[in-house]
Protein backbone atom coordinates (compact mmCIF):
# COMPACT_ATOMS: atom_id res chain seq x y z
CA UNK A 1 0.00 0.00 0.00
CA UNK A 2 1.22 3.77 -0.67
CA UNK A 3 1.26 5.98 1.91
CA UNK A 4 1.58 9.85 0.79
CA UNK A 5 1.50 12.51 3.12
CA UNK A 6 0.99 16.51 2.89
CA UNK A 7 2.38 19.61 4.89
CA UNK A 8 3.84 19.53 8.26
CA UNK A 9 2.90 15.57 8.32
CA UNK A 10 5.10 14.85 5.50
CA UNK A 11 7.78 18.15 6.92
CA UNK A 12 7.82 16.07 10.36
CA UNK A 13 8.20 12.09 9.31
CA UNK A 14 10.21 13.50 6.33
CA UNK A 15 8.96 11.85 2.95
CA UNK A 16 6.56 12.72 0.45
CA UNK A 17 5.70 8.84 0.09
CA UNK A 18 6.23 5.84 0.76
CA UNK A 19 5.19 1.83 0.31
CA UNK A 20 4.34 -0.04 3.24
CA UNK A 21 3.04 -3.18 3.77
CA UNK A 22 0.40 -3.61 6.94
CA UNK A 23 0.83 -6.25 9.43
CA UNK A 24 -2.69 -8.59 9.71
CA UNK A 25 -3.76 -6.88 12.37
CA UNK A 26 -3.54 -3.20 10.96
CA UNK A 27 -7.68 -2.94 9.26
CA UNK A 28 -8.65 0.55 9.66
CA UNK A 29 -7.66 3.86 9.37
CA UNK A 30 -7.27 3.66 13.49
CA UNK A 31 -5.50 1.02 13.05
CA UNK A 32 -2.88 2.66 10.90
CA UNK A 33 -2.40 5.44 12.93
CA UNK A 34 -1.52 3.50 15.58
CA UNK A 35 0.87 0.97 13.96
CA UNK A 36 2.89 3.99 12.05
CA UNK A 37 3.85 5.90 15.68
CA UNK A 38 5.11 2.75 16.24
CA UNK A 39 8.11 2.92 13.11
CA UNK A 40 10.51 5.82 14.83
CA UNK A 41 10.46 9.35 16.58
CA UNK A 42 9.63 11.32 13.63
CA UNK A 43 6.05 9.12 13.24
CA UNK A 44 5.35 9.83 16.79
CA UNK A 45 6.14 13.31 16.08
CA UNK A 46 4.07 13.86 13.78
CA UNK A 47 1.15 11.93 14.54
CA UNK A 48 1.43 12.69 18.19
CA UNK A 49 -2.11 14.36 17.85
CA UNK A 50 -4.19 12.01 15.93
CA UNK A 51 -7.27 14.07 16.36
CA UNK A 52 -5.18 16.74 13.86
CA UNK A 53 -4.59 14.21 11.61
CA UNK A 54 -6.97 13.84 8.49
CA UNK A 55 -7.07 10.71 6.21
CA UNK A 56 -8.19 9.97 2.67
CA UNK A 57 -8.17 6.30 1.13
CA UNK A 58 -7.99 6.62 -2.58
CA UNK A 59 -8.50 10.71 -3.06
CA UNK A 60 -11.57 10.59 -0.94
CA UNK A 61 -11.84 11.79 3.14
CA UNK A 62 -11.91 8.68 4.83
CA UNK A 63 -13.56 8.50 9.11
CA UNK A 64 -10.75 6.71 11.12
CA UNK A 65 -12.83 3.81 11.59
CA UNK A 66 -13.00 3.20 7.43
CA UNK A 67 -11.58 0.00 6.19
CA UNK A 68 -8.15 -0.38 4.62
CA UNK A 69 -9.03 -3.48 2.32
CA UNK A 70 -8.45 -2.46 -1.13
CA UNK A 71 -7.01 0.94 -0.84
CA UNK A 72 -4.08 1.94 -2.92
CA UNK A 73 -3.50 5.22 -1.88
CA UNK A 74 -3.72 6.20 1.98
CA UNK A 75 -2.76 9.92 2.92
CA UNK A 76 -2.03 11.64 5.88
CA UNK A 77 -2.46 15.36 6.04
CA UNK A 78 -3.88 18.33 8.41
CA UNK A 79 -6.88 19.69 8.65
CA UNK A 80 -7.35 21.97 4.87
CA UNK A 81 -6.33 25.43 4.83
CA UNK A 82 -7.23 26.35 1.12
CA UNK A 83 -9.48 28.46 -0.66
CA UNK B 1 -26.20 18.63 -14.44
CA UNK B 2 -24.93 22.02 -15.84
CA UNK B 3 -21.48 22.05 -16.85
CA UNK B 4 -18.74 21.70 -14.08
CA UNK B 5 -15.27 23.09 -14.97
CA UNK B 6 -12.68 22.37 -12.02
CA UNK B 7 -9.12 23.02 -13.04
CA UNK B 8 -5.86 23.30 -10.91
CA UNK B 9 -3.39 25.12 -11.37
CA UNK B 10 0.00 27.25 -10.76
CA UNK B 11 -0.85 29.98 -13.26
CA UNK B 12 -3.00 32.43 -12.49
CA UNK B 13 -6.23 32.50 -14.14
CA UNK B 14 -8.47 35.29 -16.44
CA UNK B 15 -11.72 36.23 -14.53
CA UNK B 16 -13.36 37.75 -17.43
CA UNK B 17 -12.59 34.24 -19.73
CA UNK B 18 -14.04 32.14 -16.72
CA UNK B 19 -17.62 34.11 -16.19
CA UNK B 20 -17.50 33.93 -20.16
CA UNK B 21 -17.38 30.29 -20.63
CA UNK B 22 -19.85 29.91 -17.96
CA UNK B 23 -22.76 32.71 -19.21
CA UNK B 24 -21.92 33.48 -23.00
CA UNK B 25 -24.20 32.05 -25.67
CA UNK B 26 -27.10 32.07 -23.22
CA UNK B 27 -30.62 33.10 -22.76
CA UNK B 28 -31.37 31.32 -19.80
CA UNK B 29 -28.57 32.83 -16.74
CA UNK B 30 -29.96 35.75 -15.27
CA UNK B 31 -27.51 35.87 -12.49
CA UNK B 32 -23.55 35.21 -12.68
CA UNK B 33 -21.32 35.46 -9.10
CA UNK B 34 -17.91 34.97 -9.48
CA UNK B 35 -16.13 35.00 -5.94
CA UNK B 36 -11.99 35.61 -6.14
CA UNK B 37 -9.93 34.69 -2.90
CA UNK B 38 -6.69 36.87 -3.05
CA UNK B 39 -3.29 36.45 -0.98
CA UNK B 40 -3.85 39.02 2.28
CA UNK B 41 -0.99 40.31 4.29
CA UNK B 42 -2.96 40.04 7.56
CA UNK B 43 -0.10 41.36 9.66
CA UNK B 44 2.38 43.78 7.42
CA UNK B 45 4.76 40.75 7.41
CA UNK B 46 3.87 38.22 4.97
CA UNK B 47 6.77 37.92 2.14
CA UNK B 48 5.04 35.19 0.24
CA UNK B 49 2.22 31.76 0.64
CA UNK B 50 3.06 28.87 -0.47
CA UNK B 51 0.22 26.55 -1.59
CA UNK B 52 0.80 22.72 -1.58
CA UNK B 53 -1.61 20.32 -3.14
CA UNK B 54 -3.18 16.88 -3.02
CA UNK B 55 -2.26 16.39 -7.09
CA UNK B 56 -5.47 14.08 -8.10
CA UNK B 57 -7.46 14.33 -4.92
CA UNK B 58 -7.91 18.19 -4.92
CA UNK B 59 -9.99 18.02 -8.55
CA UNK B 60 -11.72 15.09 -7.17
CA UNK B 61 -12.85 16.50 -4.06
CA UNK B 62 -13.85 19.73 -5.74
CA UNK B 63 -15.88 17.83 -8.19
CA UNK B 64 -17.61 16.49 -5.55
CA UNK B 65 -18.16 20.06 -3.71
CA UNK B 66 -19.27 20.82 -7.35
CA UNK B 67 -21.67 18.08 -7.49
CA UNK B 68 -23.60 18.89 -4.05
CA UNK B 69 -23.81 22.42 -5.25
CA UNK B 70 -25.47 21.67 -8.61
CA UNK B 71 -27.90 18.72 -6.57
CA UNK B 72 -28.97 21.71 -3.82
CA UNK B 73 -29.63 25.04 -6.47
CA UNK B 74 -31.01 25.04 -9.97
CA UNK B 75 -27.66 26.28 -11.70
CA UNK B 76 -26.41 26.23 -15.26
CA UNK B 77 -22.59 26.54 -14.62
CA UNK B 78 -20.11 26.10 -12.13
CA UNK B 79 -16.48 27.05 -12.38
CA UNK B 80 -13.58 26.54 -9.84
CA UNK B 81 -10.08 27.58 -10.18
CA UNK B 82 -7.41 26.98 -7.78
CA UNK B 83 -4.21 27.83 -7.57
CA UNK B 84 -0.88 26.44 -5.51
CA UNK B 85 2.59 27.24 -5.88
CA UNK B 86 4.45 30.80 -4.28
CA UNK B 87 1.81 33.45 -4.02
CA UNK B 88 2.66 37.00 -2.71
CA UNK B 89 0.39 39.83 -1.31
CA UNK B 90 -2.12 40.87 -4.18
CA UNK B 91 -2.05 37.37 -5.50
CA UNK B 92 -5.12 35.41 -6.75
CA UNK B 93 -5.77 31.93 -4.86
CA UNK B 94 -9.27 30.46 -6.11
CA UNK B 95 -12.28 31.90 -8.49
CA UNK B 96 -15.32 30.18 -7.95
CA UNK B 97 -18.47 31.08 -11.04
CA UNK B 98 -21.86 30.21 -10.86
CA UNK B 99 -24.39 31.13 -13.38
CA UNK B 100 -28.47 30.46 -12.70
CA UNK B 101 -31.71 31.83 -13.78
CA UNK B 102 -31.69 33.63 -9.98
CA UNK B 103 -29.43 35.64 -8.13
CA UNK B 104 -30.04 34.03 -4.97
CA UNK B 105 -29.07 30.29 -6.54
CA UNK B 106 -25.79 31.86 -8.17
CA UNK B 107 -25.15 33.45 -4.30
CA UNK B 108 -25.93 30.97 -2.14
CA UNK B 109 -24.03 27.93 -4.20
CA UNK B 110 -20.87 30.21 -4.52
CA UNK B 111 -20.92 30.83 -0.65
CA UNK B 112 -21.38 26.72 -0.38
CA UNK B 113 -18.89 25.99 -2.85
CA UNK B 114 -16.08 28.13 -1.03
CA UNK B 115 -17.02 27.12 3.00
CA UNK B 116 -16.32 23.45 1.98
CA UNK B 117 -13.38 24.36 0.01
CA UNK B 118 -11.75 25.94 2.40
CA UNK B 119 -12.74 23.03 5.01
CA UNK B 120 -12.76 19.76 2.46
CA UNK B 121 -10.25 20.81 -0.23
CA UNK B 122 -6.71 19.32 0.11
CA UNK B 123 -4.67 22.42 0.23
CA UNK B 124 -2.35 23.60 2.75
CA UNK B 125 -1.03 27.21 3.46
CA UNK B 126 2.73 28.04 4.56
CA UNK B 127 3.20 31.78 5.53
CA UNK B 128 6.56 33.31 5.26
CA UNK B 129 7.02 36.02 6.86
CA UNK B 130 8.64 36.68 9.99
CA UNK B 131 8.84 33.28 10.48
CA UNK B 132 7.98 30.55 8.25
CA UNK B 133 4.25 28.64 9.24
CA UNK B 134 1.86 26.06 8.17
CA UNK B 135 -1.48 28.17 8.49
CA UNK B 136 -4.14 26.71 10.94
CA UNK B 137 -7.60 25.78 9.89
CA UNK B 138 -9.62 28.19 11.50
CA UNK B 139 -12.91 27.35 13.49
CA UNK B 140 -14.87 30.22 11.81
CA UNK B 141 -14.43 27.97 8.59
CA UNK B 142 -16.19 24.70 9.76
CA UNK B 143 -18.83 26.88 11.96
CA UNK B 144 -19.39 28.20 8.23
CA UNK B 145 -19.49 25.06 6.69
CA UNK B 146 -21.67 23.86 8.86
CA UNK B 147 -24.77 26.04 8.19
CA UNK B 148 -25.48 24.23 5.01
CA UNK B 149 -26.40 20.56 7.11
CA UNK C 1 -15.11 54.67 3.93
CA UNK C 2 -14.04 52.77 1.60
CA UNK C 3 -13.48 53.78 -2.24
CA UNK C 4 -17.12 53.67 -3.71
CA UNK C 5 -17.50 54.19 -7.29
CA UNK C 6 -21.14 54.47 -9.36
CA UNK C 7 -21.88 54.06 -12.36
CA UNK C 8 -25.25 54.63 -14.71
CA UNK C 9 -24.49 54.42 -18.47
CA UNK C 10 -25.76 52.78 -21.59
CA UNK C 11 -22.57 50.98 -23.16
CA UNK C 12 -21.26 47.54 -21.64
CA UNK C 13 -18.80 47.29 -18.35
CA UNK C 14 -15.70 45.46 -18.13
CA UNK C 15 -15.83 43.22 -15.31
CA UNK C 16 -12.19 42.60 -15.15
CA UNK C 17 -11.25 46.14 -15.21
CA UNK C 18 -13.92 46.80 -12.52
CA UNK C 19 -12.75 43.78 -10.32
CA UNK C 20 -9.07 45.39 -10.62
CA UNK C 21 -9.78 48.96 -9.61
CA UNK C 22 -11.32 47.27 -6.73
CA UNK C 23 -8.49 45.05 -5.69
CA UNK C 24 -5.48 45.89 -7.87
CA UNK C 25 -2.34 47.31 -5.57
CA UNK C 26 -3.69 46.43 -2.31
CA UNK C 27 -2.62 43.94 -0.02
CA UNK C 28 -5.53 43.54 2.35
CA UNK C 29 -8.00 42.20 0.10
CA UNK C 30 -8.82 38.66 0.71
CA UNK C 31 -12.03 38.74 -1.12
CA UNK C 32 -14.02 40.31 -4.22
CA UNK C 33 -17.60 39.26 -4.73
CA UNK C 34 -18.37 39.87 -8.55
CA UNK C 35 -22.31 39.96 -9.18
CA UNK C 36 -22.99 40.35 -12.79
CA UNK C 37 -26.88 40.43 -13.44
CA UNK C 38 -28.23 39.29 -17.29
CA UNK C 39 -30.78 40.06 -19.49
CA UNK C 40 -32.58 36.74 -19.26
CA UNK C 41 -35.13 35.52 -22.16
CA UNK C 42 -37.62 33.83 -19.57
CA UNK C 43 -40.04 32.54 -21.63
CA UNK C 44 -38.17 32.24 -25.15
CA UNK C 45 -39.92 35.04 -26.30
CA UNK C 46 -38.28 38.12 -25.44
CA UNK C 47 -36.57 40.35 -28.13
CA UNK C 48 -35.07 42.97 -25.70
CA UNK C 49 -35.39 45.01 -22.44
CA UNK C 50 -35.78 48.28 -22.47
CA UNK C 51 -34.41 49.86 -19.41
CA UNK C 52 -35.32 53.09 -18.03
CA UNK C 53 -33.91 55.20 -15.45
CA UNK C 54 -34.26 58.37 -13.34
CA UNK C 55 -31.27 60.42 -14.35
CA UNK C 56 -29.47 61.88 -11.10
CA UNK C 57 -31.42 59.91 -8.40
CA UNK C 58 -30.38 56.54 -9.83
CA UNK C 59 -26.62 57.66 -9.26
CA UNK C 60 -27.59 59.06 -5.92
CA UNK C 61 -30.03 56.24 -4.66
CA UNK C 62 -27.24 53.64 -5.61
CA UNK C 63 -25.04 56.03 -3.47
CA UNK C 64 -27.05 55.58 -0.60
CA UNK C 65 -27.58 52.38 -0.41
CA UNK C 66 -23.85 51.67 -1.36
CA UNK C 67 -23.30 53.97 1.98
CA UNK C 68 -25.66 51.65 4.09
CA UNK C 69 -23.71 48.51 2.54
CA UNK C 70 -20.12 50.69 3.76
CA UNK C 71 -21.53 51.05 7.33
CA UNK C 72 -22.56 47.38 7.50
CA UNK C 73 -19.52 45.45 6.60
CA UNK C 74 -16.04 46.27 6.82
CA UNK C 75 -15.58 46.60 2.71
CA UNK C 76 -12.54 47.86 0.92
CA UNK C 77 -14.40 48.98 -1.92
CA UNK C 78 -18.02 48.88 -3.44
CA UNK C 79 -18.10 49.72 -7.17
CA UNK C 80 -21.83 49.35 -9.21
CA UNK C 81 -23.00 50.10 -12.36
CA UNK C 82 -25.94 50.01 -14.09
CA UNK C 83 -26.85 49.97 -17.50
CA UNK C 84 -29.74 51.69 -19.34
CA UNK C 85 -31.01 51.33 -22.66
CA UNK C 86 -32.30 48.33 -25.21
CA UNK C 87 -31.06 45.04 -23.91
CA UNK C 88 -31.14 41.85 -25.55
CA UNK C 89 -30.97 38.40 -23.85
CA UNK C 90 -27.06 37.48 -22.87
CA UNK C 91 -26.48 41.11 -22.52
CA UNK C 92 -24.84 42.68 -18.81
CA UNK C 93 -27.54 44.60 -16.98
CA UNK C 94 -26.03 45.30 -13.47
CA UNK C 95 -22.59 44.87 -11.53
CA UNK C 96 -21.77 45.13 -8.44
CA UNK C 97 -18.17 44.42 -6.94
CA UNK C 98 -17.68 43.94 -3.40
CA UNK C 99 -13.62 43.89 -1.72
CA UNK C 100 -13.19 42.76 1.83
CA UNK C 101 -10.88 41.13 4.20
CA UNK C 102 -12.89 38.34 4.29
CA UNK C 103 -15.30 36.45 2.23
CA UNK C 104 -18.55 36.50 4.24
CA UNK C 105 -18.41 40.52 4.53
CA UNK C 106 -18.00 40.48 0.60
CA UNK C 107 -20.37 37.69 -0.11
CA UNK C 108 -23.19 39.17 2.25
CA UNK C 109 -22.59 43.42 0.88
CA UNK C 110 -22.73 41.71 -2.42
CA UNK C 111 -26.36 40.43 -2.05
CA UNK C 112 -27.16 43.02 0.02
CA UNK C 113 -26.38 45.67 -2.25
CA UNK C 114 -28.60 43.51 -5.46
CA UNK C 115 -31.67 43.47 -3.18
CA UNK C 116 -31.81 47.08 -2.43
CA UNK C 117 -30.88 47.66 -5.86
CA UNK C 118 -34.00 45.93 -7.02
CA UNK C 119 -36.14 47.69 -4.85
CA UNK C 120 -35.27 51.19 -4.46
CA UNK C 121 -32.95 51.76 -7.57
CA UNK C 122 -34.86 53.63 -9.95
CA UNK C 123 -34.90 52.19 -13.03
CA UNK C 124 -37.75 50.21 -15.09
CA UNK C 125 -38.07 47.29 -17.54
CA UNK C 126 -40.26 47.36 -20.53
CA UNK C 127 -40.34 43.85 -22.31
CA UNK C 128 -40.63 43.50 -25.99
CA UNK C 129 -41.76 40.27 -26.53
CA UNK C 130 -44.79 38.25 -27.84
CA UNK C 131 -46.86 41.60 -26.74
CA UNK C 132 -44.78 44.59 -25.20
CA UNK C 133 -45.44 45.33 -21.40
CA UNK C 134 -43.22 46.66 -18.20
CA UNK C 135 -41.87 44.33 -15.82
CA UNK C 136 -44.23 44.16 -12.25
CA UNK C 137 -42.40 44.64 -9.75
CA UNK C 138 -41.55 41.07 -7.31
CA UNK C 139 -43.11 40.19 -3.97
CA UNK C 140 -39.94 37.70 -4.17
CA UNK C 141 -37.32 41.03 -4.62
CA UNK C 142 -39.99 43.06 -1.93
CA UNK C 143 -38.55 40.12 0.79
CA UNK C 144 -35.49 39.46 -0.38
CA UNK C 145 -34.81 43.12 1.07
CA UNK C 146 -36.94 42.64 3.83
CA UNK C 147 -34.66 40.16 5.33
CA UNK C 148 -31.37 43.07 5.70
CA UNK C 149 -34.20 44.58 8.37
CA UNK D 1 -42.79 72.91 -9.16
CA UNK D 2 -41.37 70.30 -11.42
CA UNK D 3 -43.08 67.09 -11.95
CA UNK D 4 -41.44 64.49 -13.86
CA UNK D 5 -43.03 60.50 -14.90
CA UNK D 6 -41.18 57.37 -15.21
CA UNK D 7 -42.39 54.25 -16.98
CA UNK D 8 -45.84 53.48 -17.28
CA UNK D 9 -47.04 56.53 -15.25
CA UNK D 10 -45.18 58.67 -17.73
CA UNK D 11 -47.07 56.75 -20.82
CA UNK D 12 -50.31 57.33 -19.22
CA UNK D 13 -49.91 60.95 -18.45
CA UNK D 14 -48.26 61.65 -22.04
CA UNK D 15 -45.84 63.87 -20.84
CA UNK D 16 -42.08 63.20 -19.42
CA UNK D 17 -42.32 66.39 -16.84
CA UNK D 18 -44.33 69.65 -16.22
CA UNK D 19 -43.86 72.54 -14.29
CA UNK D 20 -46.93 72.83 -12.13
CA UNK D 21 -48.17 75.60 -9.09
CA UNK D 22 -49.61 74.05 -6.38
CA UNK D 23 -52.65 74.96 -5.13
CA UNK D 24 -52.66 75.96 -1.21
CA UNK D 25 -54.42 73.28 0.07
CA UNK D 26 -51.69 70.50 -1.18
CA UNK D 27 -49.00 70.24 1.63
CA UNK D 28 -47.99 66.20 1.11
CA UNK D 29 -47.15 64.02 -1.34
CA UNK D 30 -50.96 62.54 -0.64
CA UNK D 31 -52.04 65.45 -1.32
CA UNK D 32 -50.03 65.96 -4.28
CA UNK D 33 -51.26 62.63 -5.69
CA UNK D 34 -55.51 63.62 -5.10
CA UNK D 35 -54.96 66.65 -6.56
CA UNK D 36 -53.48 65.49 -9.63
CA UNK D 37 -55.98 63.07 -10.11
CA UNK D 38 -58.53 65.77 -10.41
CA UNK D 39 -56.54 67.35 -13.55
CA UNK D 40 -57.61 65.14 -16.91
CA UNK D 41 -58.33 61.38 -17.33
CA UNK D 42 -54.98 60.47 -18.57
CA UNK D 43 -53.71 61.35 -14.71
CA UNK D 44 -56.83 59.13 -13.63
CA UNK D 45 -55.87 56.16 -15.24
CA UNK D 46 -51.79 56.45 -14.05
CA UNK D 47 -52.97 57.27 -10.84
CA UNK D 48 -56.20 55.12 -10.47
CA UNK D 49 -53.92 52.39 -8.13
CA UNK D 50 -52.06 55.14 -5.45
CA UNK D 51 -50.93 52.24 -3.56
CA UNK D 52 -48.84 51.15 -6.90
CA UNK D 53 -47.31 55.09 -7.36
CA UNK D 54 -44.18 55.34 -5.64
CA UNK D 55 -42.57 59.50 -5.14
CA UNK D 56 -39.15 60.80 -4.63
CA UNK D 57 -38.96 64.08 -4.09
CA UNK D 58 -35.46 66.04 -4.83
CA UNK D 59 -34.44 62.50 -5.92
CA UNK D 60 -34.98 61.14 -2.71
CA UNK D 61 -37.78 58.56 -1.90
CA UNK D 62 -40.55 60.03 -0.17
CA UNK D 63 -43.28 58.60 2.03
CA UNK D 64 -46.82 59.99 1.46
CA UNK D 65 -46.78 61.94 4.59
CA UNK D 66 -44.02 63.90 3.65
CA UNK D 67 -44.35 67.72 3.15
CA UNK D 68 -43.64 68.81 -0.41
CA UNK D 69 -42.44 72.51 0.90
CA UNK D 70 -39.70 73.40 -0.40
CA UNK D 71 -39.02 70.40 -3.05
CA UNK D 72 -38.06 71.70 -6.40
CA UNK D 73 -38.39 68.12 -7.85
CA UNK D 74 -41.26 65.69 -7.50
CA UNK D 75 -40.98 62.34 -9.07
CA UNK D 76 -44.24 59.90 -9.72
CA UNK D 77 -43.22 56.14 -11.29
CA UNK D 78 -44.16 52.64 -10.57
CA UNK D 79 -42.18 50.06 -8.33
CA UNK D 80 -39.05 50.01 -9.47
CA UNK D 81 -37.52 46.92 -11.57
CA UNK D 82 -33.96 47.41 -12.11
CA UNK D 83 -31.38 45.28 -11.02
Amino acid sequence: MKLVYFAWVRERIGLTEEDVTLPETVATVDDLLVWLKTRGPEYEYALAEPSAIRVAIDHVHARRSAPLSGANEVALFPPMTGG
Amino acid sequence: MPPITIRVQRNDFDIKAEIDAVSAGRRDIGAVVAFTGICRDEDGHLQALELEHYPGMAEAEIGRIAMEAAERWPLHGITVVHRYGRLVPGDNIVLVVTGSAHRQAAFEAAGFLMDFLKTRAPFWKKEHGRDVRWVEAKGVDDRAAERWK
